[in-house]
């Protein structure tokens, strides 16, 4: 309690309110227009209802897109969006899992170099060697495939960090215990270690969905292929018009089905979510 | 079972840090030995060595007849109870109990009868398929407990295996404990700090400080010839009163003792009694009271019944053989 | 079938016809199939194309805009000459089908035609007669001159018959270059660069700087818009929902501004000049694109590729372009077809760049521009006028360092390639 | 540290390997390359290679460009910090005063997070379209004429609105976390010692949430400066007349539609040190924590 | 100082859980009042009623004689210690004690004047500018405690004040406690779960369970005469014994009780005593030990001297006024 100030409550439920209105300003409008048609544009300002036409724009664009943009249909490049997305995410869980593992429950020569290679990565986004990193990927013949959408996006030390952090918060009578009763590394590492680290899995699974799903840049360069385009990156270029109004409404139901799978996964596994984000930086 | 015997045994970490030093102990089949001392005095540093999980720096452990300084905890034949249980989350507590003896490609047919006949002596039949997590703090505890039985090692370690639990809690399962090892007769050696739990647990007690042996005897032993200070004021509550004999000069024989010793139940209240104390504070414990005082610039304790007679000063008196006395600079009991 | 990548910067109703024509190819033969991809602008299409060459990813078949040219020229090993390409594969091809605007802009100094024109453009005014009409000027006369321009605009923002009175695509291919040449005023040395690595631009005159200035009083007095740097992305859509009655922008706009300007009368008229600058109105320039070969490629593409050139070039393809786009006619035939079908008859305003371009003969001025590095400085020159704009500099400075930093850029380009 | 490991030599390095060799061909390599390319001048399809020593570090010394992109970026970085922590913090404190609605409004506030920065960029830009926008609209009614293309600073706004908003959940939780792991004694105990609300505030909270503040305050500059790549590209593209032309915008602008590599490379090395001394940062502070 | 009166003070929480219910308590001017009682049965909800840090849904608080049911824990003229310390950690130990005269604008002058008393008082000058996290856990909990002090508060209210000390220290702090109250004679009311504290620190001891009072009464009253089997078994270490009075039915006079209680220490060894108990295990506690066994089927605990003798078997004898009986239904005491 501490004090009696009912104003005070009722302030706190206004700023929330407010913010949440706020938060959800540009959400609203973009999905208003994209529910209209594309002459309800000419008129000089959007449309704050949604108009009737939203069965008719989503399907249009999940099935034939704007071929004059240079994209797929929106359905392919959410297809192409969830195949990077998953590949970064299961792949990083995958490696990461492993390397944090060798790092905390072995020691070796070269561990601390070792370590440091993989760390130096930490917070070295691609954007800042963005050059290099497309002529590496470029020079290994990956432009235009998954595995050169996913695959450099997945060396980051952010997960191994993670993991690495969880190994070290297990009790060491774990270890102890299981060595007791007679397993290896490796059958500690899958009876025990494994099991344990569902919930994280999970939740970084979450986090590196969204991470994936999110890129821009990176599948913006190295895809010249439209079969490759990824729906964040392809809304860019339908977003450009050429002498012409851009297609608002296509361009909205674009957006609305780009930000739909990340926004759902969140909404869907908040208390995942929300550990995965707090573990992941810290 | 099996006999334990360590020589000389030595650890010094990594690090340079010497945990222990030159213990010698030998446990006969069958013996429940307590290691006991002050918080990081080397009991579970010596525990680990026992159970393979720390290297051994110097000296040697043996097992029965085997050296095992190299040999790997798996094959060691002990089974270990650890303070926080270290029960594996995500098995059921039957999972848990089977999966040394699945480790050890133990046939399907004798886990079973294993894990039925443990749970039925410690009573965890009706919960063999839960969870760890969906069980109260003395239940894991008998299922640490119970994870140890399966294996029918030829030892238990215990590394204080009731500090989790809360005091009443506690009280239970140190009886339980005991019953039990009586009844298994399986050599355990025990690691606690807190000296009650020792003294109610051990055949014999190894009280340790600063990585060294201070004395080993028997709870009884211990408590009434305290090889030193040390010892003294560690073992029984509320501790042995410890007196400069400078403070005492008046106390005849015991001159040449640095340290005066005298419990607090070994003090009564007389009239002619050769100590005067000022009474500072009086706590009821209901059975008993205890006398907080001042004697010389000297701190003293004193238990009386609750229904003793109080006030400000008191004249104390003792019986000669009550009295321990110690080196003033190694602490060593002089008689 | 042999696939051929074509990557090209034609959005909206320009890409859909291309897709078409493409279609018509592919169709009308069985050996080669021509795949074409939008790659978003010019300067992002170029961009694509040079870094995919590195990275060995390149399509056979490159648009890259006029201003691309001296780059592209540079880049010996890179690409393969047109000329040479049709004489390997021995197709037919004769330059001098092409209009001279065209096949000056896009030879060497041997004379030989260097990549394949397509579709080339010259900026011209598009206005809204209705808005004319409700501001009370006459609908069917649009203004020949600034001084036109600003007094027409006034009346139309005074009469409330719009907000703006014009706005413009290309402050730099309009604003600069073509006005440059449309008043006779040099953009750089040594012929407008034409003449070698060593020019220097020289865009700053008076009379570019008059304009520049020009341009920031009106725009901070309402009567002009501001569209946005590259192509001006902004400005249509401004002319489209009528807030600004008129449009300077490229005539192959032409299709785009049809398609959507839908609830009013369109009329089309040749640029703005200076009535006191001696020479102006001079000529035009041309822009839009021509089609690059990357070397690199295995050699059926390079057959392919001078087998759709030869489709792209011939009249019934060029006419049916150059009257859906707005595009020049690029040869005399696709004209002649044209004037044939009585095309220009029936379409009033489709022939007003055509005439703007040969309304003089060209001086060294006015026949076009070639330097290196001039995608970049094209970025620099809508950089200074956004300064200019935004009130950081004044005309004259922002010129000013748009000669000093585009120069700069150009003494780049030639130490990168010795 | 652990106190148990296992003694194997070869296993740990094959579970390495799969992260050792993606960290070596996508992180260290490029880092190499960016490294040897700052060194040299090339032309644009990379025919022609020169070594140029400095110049290309020297060159951007001298650039007046590179100059404004530094300032742009500070300007940009600290208002999308100053901008989306100031607004967190403000509804993280509403949230923290609440007892039941607390979960109804953080997931009510929380999925802008999943929301690409480009696609967030799109959005805003949509919003503050000069012909359409609603907000536009709307200033205009108070006499605020709107335009982000030519205004230098209508463009920066825009830029750090969206980019700010994109943050707001994130630093929302954070702070949601920090306020509650303040312990409420310690709210009592200045209750008690005769605080009032705003007291507290000020006395007590702003000083123990002062961990969490620091670290969003180093997670947003990072994020300013490097993950608003998409925002820029979808909104401003830099302009106008750089304005917006934050330091990784450069470097790809550069390196890409510039095709200058020597100089990106050149960039892409000084940022490379600047994230290493805001990782040295991060983990300082990561040991200062463990301390408090 | 002021006395403090609880009518009928009850609390249900939001949910609709009632945490207390109906207390009544009269609290003397200067006196030091413990409630006691197992963990949730509302202790820290009373107090924090009294603190005001949680609002009262029945009856009324009193301090002095202001109600105070509707006034700001800053006005009530109380100070608080509380189990964590709650210290400012961001505030030097001289701004924790002044930061409550700073919001009620004490001048500096005397601001200076009570914090230097108070660390005098509680020998805390040496560090009165270092930070909390740089002191030791029994210096954080003396800083607690100079925060309250310098107040001078009409009361003190503790919540488990000493509950993170480790075990040594605590009993070492509970004396200071004591003494600290005597001497300043501060109204003060202390929370606790642990009876030994309880019964060494108070004046009068307030027995919780379940949100309801069991028993008021001083220390020695609540262990002589528990008001209930619940206090019974609570208060006293070793737990009195509680056995079914249908166990022992040859115990003449204790038919109509369902429970028989008496204290291990009041059972003794005689040869012809009544109570024949199976000795089933034996614990050492130095000074004496505890022999646990059963008799007809009912657990027993003695206490016995440690140089008794023992066998398989005891003969065991009371004291007839050492019984407690309590009904078997609401466990109220008959007699
Ligand atoms: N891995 C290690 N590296 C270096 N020193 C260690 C390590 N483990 C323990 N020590 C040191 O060795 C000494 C003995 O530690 P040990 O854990 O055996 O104490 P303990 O008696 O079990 O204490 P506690 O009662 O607190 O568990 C301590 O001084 C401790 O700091
Ligand atoms: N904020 C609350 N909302 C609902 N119920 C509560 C709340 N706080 C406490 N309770 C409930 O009220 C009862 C009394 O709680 P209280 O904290 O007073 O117990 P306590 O005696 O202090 O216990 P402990 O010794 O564990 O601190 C408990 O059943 C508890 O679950
Ligand atoms: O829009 P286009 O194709 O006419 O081209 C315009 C300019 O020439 C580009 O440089
Ligand atoms: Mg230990
Ligand atoms: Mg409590």
């Amino acid at each position: 309690m501490i004090e009696n100030r009912p104003g005070l409550n009722l302030l706190a439920h206004l700023v929330l309110i407010l913010g949440i209105a706020v938060v959800a300003l540009p959400v609203w409008v973009a999905f208003v227009a994209s529910t209209h048609s594309a002459t309800d544009f000419m008129s000089g300002t959007v449309p704050m209802w949604p108009g009737p036409h939203l069965v008719e724009n989503y399907s249009r664009m999940l099935d034939a897109g704007v071929s004059t943009s240079g994209t797929p249909p929106v359905g392919r490049m959410m297809l192409n969006s969830l195949i990077m997305a998953l590949s970064i995410a299961i792949g990083k869980i995958a490696i990461s899992i492993l390397s944090a593992f060798a790092i905390v429950y072995f020691r070796f020569p070269f561990r601390g170099l070792a370590f440091w290679c993989i760390f130096i990565t930490l917070m070295l986004p691609v954007e800042v060697r963005i050059v290099p990193t497309f002529q590496v990927v470029a020079g290994l013949g990956l432009l235009n495939s998954y595995a050169g959408l996913s695959i450099p996006l997945i060396a980051s030390a952010t997960a191994t960090f993670l993991f690495r952090q969880v190994f070290l918060t297990m009790p060491d009578e774990l270890v102890e215990a299981a060595r007791i009763d007679g397993a290896g590394p490796m059958k500690f590492f899958r009876d025990i270690l494994l099991p344990l680290s569902r919930t994280n899995m999970a939740a970084l699974f979450v986090i590196l969905f969204i991470y994936g799903w999110n890129q821009y840049l990176w599948p913006l360069l190295i895809t010249t292929d439209a079969q490759y385009y990824t729906i964040v990156a392809g809304i860019k270029r339908m977003a450009d018009a050429v002498d012409g109004l851009p297609q608002w409404h296509l361009v909205m139901a674009t957006a609305v089905l780009a930000m739909l799978p990340p926004v759902a996964v969140v909404i869907a596994m908040q208390k995942l979510f929300v550990k995965g984000l707090v573990e992941t930086e810290k | 079972m099996a006999s334990i015997t360590l020589n000389n045994l030595g650890k010094v970490y990594p690090g340079g840090a010497r945990a222990v030093g030159n213990v010698n102990l030998d446990i006969a089949d069958g013996e429940f030995i307590v290691l006991v001392g002050p918080s990081g005095c080397g009991k579970s540093t010596l525990l680990r060595m026992v159970a393979g999980l720390e290297s051994i720096t110097d000296g040697e452990v043996r097992i029965g007849d085997r050296v095992v300084n190299q040999i790997e905890p798996a094959d060691r034949d002990i089974a270990m109870v650890f303070q926080n249980y270290a029960l594996y989350p995500h098995m059921s507590v039957r999972q848990n109990l089977a999966y040394g003896l699945k480790n050890r490609r133990t046939p399907k047919a004798e886990i079973d009868r294993r894990v039925n006949i443990a749970a039925e002596i410690l009573q965890i039949g009706s919960f063999l398929d839960r969870k760890p997590r969906a069980l109260s703090g003395g239940q894991r505890q008998r299922v640490a407990m119970g994870r140890a039985i399966v294996r029918e090692p030829a030892a238990f370690l215990f590394d204080e295996p009731l500090s989790n639990l809360d005091a009443k809690l506690r009280v239970a399962m140190r009886l339980e404990i005991k019953e039990l090892q009586k009844r298994l007769r399986t050599t355990s050696i025990y690691v606690t700090h807190d000296q009650l739990e020792a003294m109610t647990l051990a055949d014999r007690l190894v009280v340790l400080n600063g990585g060294r042996v201070e004395q080993i005897g028997t709870p009884l032993e211990v408590y009434r010839r305290p090889a030193s200070a040390f010892v003294a004021s560690f073992i029984g509550s509320p501790a042995m009163n410890l007196i400069d004999s400078r403070a005492v000069p008046h106390l005849p024989g015991t001159a040449h003792a640095g340290m005066i010793g005298i419990r607090p139940e070994d003090l009564s209240v007389e009239a002619e009694g050769p100590i005067l104390m000022d009474v500072l504070a009086v706590e009821e414990l209901g059975a008993q009271r205890l006398v907080h005082g001042q004697t010389g610039g000297e701190k003293l304790t004193i238990a009386l019944p609750s229904d003793s007679e109080l006030s400000d000063t008191l004249r104390l008196s003792f019986d000669r053989k009550s009295l321990h006395l110690f080196d003033r600079e190694t602490g060593a009991r002089i008689a | 079938k042999t696939d051929i990548q074509w990557w090209h910067a034609m959005g909206g109703e320009l890409g859909a016809k291309l897709e078409e024509i493409v279609k018509g190819f592919n169709e009308s033969q069985d050996e080669y199939n021509v795949i074409p991809s939008y790659k978003g602008t010019y300067p992002e299409t170029m961009t694509a194309a040079i870094a995919a060459f590195r990275a060995k990813q390149q399509p056979a078949i490159v648009q890259v805009f006029e201003v691309g040219t001296g780059t592209m020229m540079a880049a010996e090993g890179a690409i393969v000459p047109v000329h040479q390409l049709m004489q390997d594969q021995g197709v037919p091809f004769d330059q001098d089908a092409f209009l001279p605007a065209v096949v000056g802009y896009y030879t060497d100094t041997d004379g030989n035609m260097l990549s394949m024109p397509f579709n080339s453009s010259t900026p011209i005014l598009y206005y809204n007669k209705d808005i004319f009409e409700k501001a009370g000027l006459d609908p069917d006369t649009p203004p020949k001159t600034w001084g036109e321009m600003e007094e027409f605009s006034r009346k139309i923002i005074d009469s409330g018959a719009a907000s703006c009175g014009f706005t413009t695509g290309w402050i730099s291919w309009i604003q600069t270059e073509n006005f440059s040449a449309w008043h006779n005023q040099p953009i750089g040395t040594e012929q407008n660069g034409f003449g070698g690595l060593d020019a220097k631009l020289t865009v700053n005159g008076p009379v570019q700087a008059k304009h520049w200035a020009n341009l920031k009083k009106w725009a901070d007095e309402g009567i002009f818009k501001y569209g946005g740097p590259v192509g001006g992305d902004n400005a249509p859509p401004m002319f489209y929902s009528q807030d600004c009655a008129m449009i300077m922008n490229s005539s192959a706009s032409r299709a785009g501004v049809i398609a959507n300007a839908t609830d009013f009368e369109l009329g089309y008229g040749m640029l703005p000049y200076y009535d006191d600058v001696e020479g102006a109105p001079q000529n035009s320039i041309i822009g839009g694109a021509t089609l690059w070969v990357l070397s690199g490629r295995p050699d059926e593409e390079y057959a392919g590729a001078a087998r759709f050139f030869e489709y792209l070039s011939s009249p019934e393809v060029q006419a049916d372009w150059h009257q859906f786009s707005g595009y020049l006619p690029i040869t005399q035939a696709a004209y002649d077809l044209g004037k044939e079908q009585n095309y220009y008859d029936q379409n009033p305003g489709s022939e007003v760049a055509l005439q703007q371009i040969t309304l003089n003969a060209p001086t060294e001025n006015s026949k076009g521009l070639r330097f290196g590095n001039y995608v970049q400085i094209r970025g620099i020159i809508d950089e200074e006028f956004e300064q200019m704009l935004s009130g950081s500099k004044d005309a004259q400075e922002a010129l000013d360092s748009v000669v000093e930093r585009g120069n700069k850029l150009i003494a780049e380009f030639k130490a990168q390639h010795q | 540290m652990k106190r148990t490991i296992f003694n194997n030599q070869l296993l740990p390095w094959l579970l390495l390997a799969p992260q050792l060799a993606i960290t070596f061909i996508f992180f260290l390599w490029p880092a190499g390359q960016a490294i040897k390319q700052s060194f040299l001048r090339e032309d644009a399809f990379g025919i022609n290679t020169s070594f140029v020593g400095l110049d290309n570090f020297t060159a951007l010394l001298d650039s007046p460009e590179y100059l404004n992109s530094l300032q742009v970026t500070a300007v940009f970085a600290v208002l999308v910090t100053a901008l989306s922590m100031g607004l967190s913090l403000l509804l993280a404190i509403a949230v923290d005063r609440m007892i039941r609605s607390t979960r109804v409004y953080t997931t009510l506030l929380v999925w802008p997070y999943a929301v690409a920065p480009a696609v967030a960029g799109i959005l805003w830009w949509f919003i503050f379209n000069p012909t359409i926008g609603i907000m536009p609209y709307l200033l205009d009614v108070i006499g605020y004429d709107w335009d982000h293309i030519s205004s230098k600073t209508d463009a920066m706004i825009l830029v750090v609105i969206a980019s700010a908003w994109k943050q707001i959940s994130y630093n929302f939780l954070f702070f949601v976390a920090g306020l509650q792991a303040i312990p409420a004694s310690m709210r009592e105990a200045a209750a008690i010692d005769g605080a009032g609300p705003v007291r507290r505030f000020f006395d007590i909270t702003l000083p123990l949430l002062s961990p969490t503040t620091f670290f969003l305050l180093v997670v947003n500059i990072v994020y300013a400066m490097f993950d608003t790549f998409g925002v820029i590209d979808a909104t401003t593209e830099g302009g106008p007349a750089q304005a917006t032309n934050i330091m990784v915008y450069k470097v790809y602008f550069d390196g890409f539609v510039g095709q200058n590599i020597g100089s990106s490379a050149a960039q892409s090395v000084v940022l490379m040190l600047l994230v290493i001394t805001l990782t040295v940062i991060q983990f300082r502070w990561v040991e200062k924590k463990v301390e408090y």
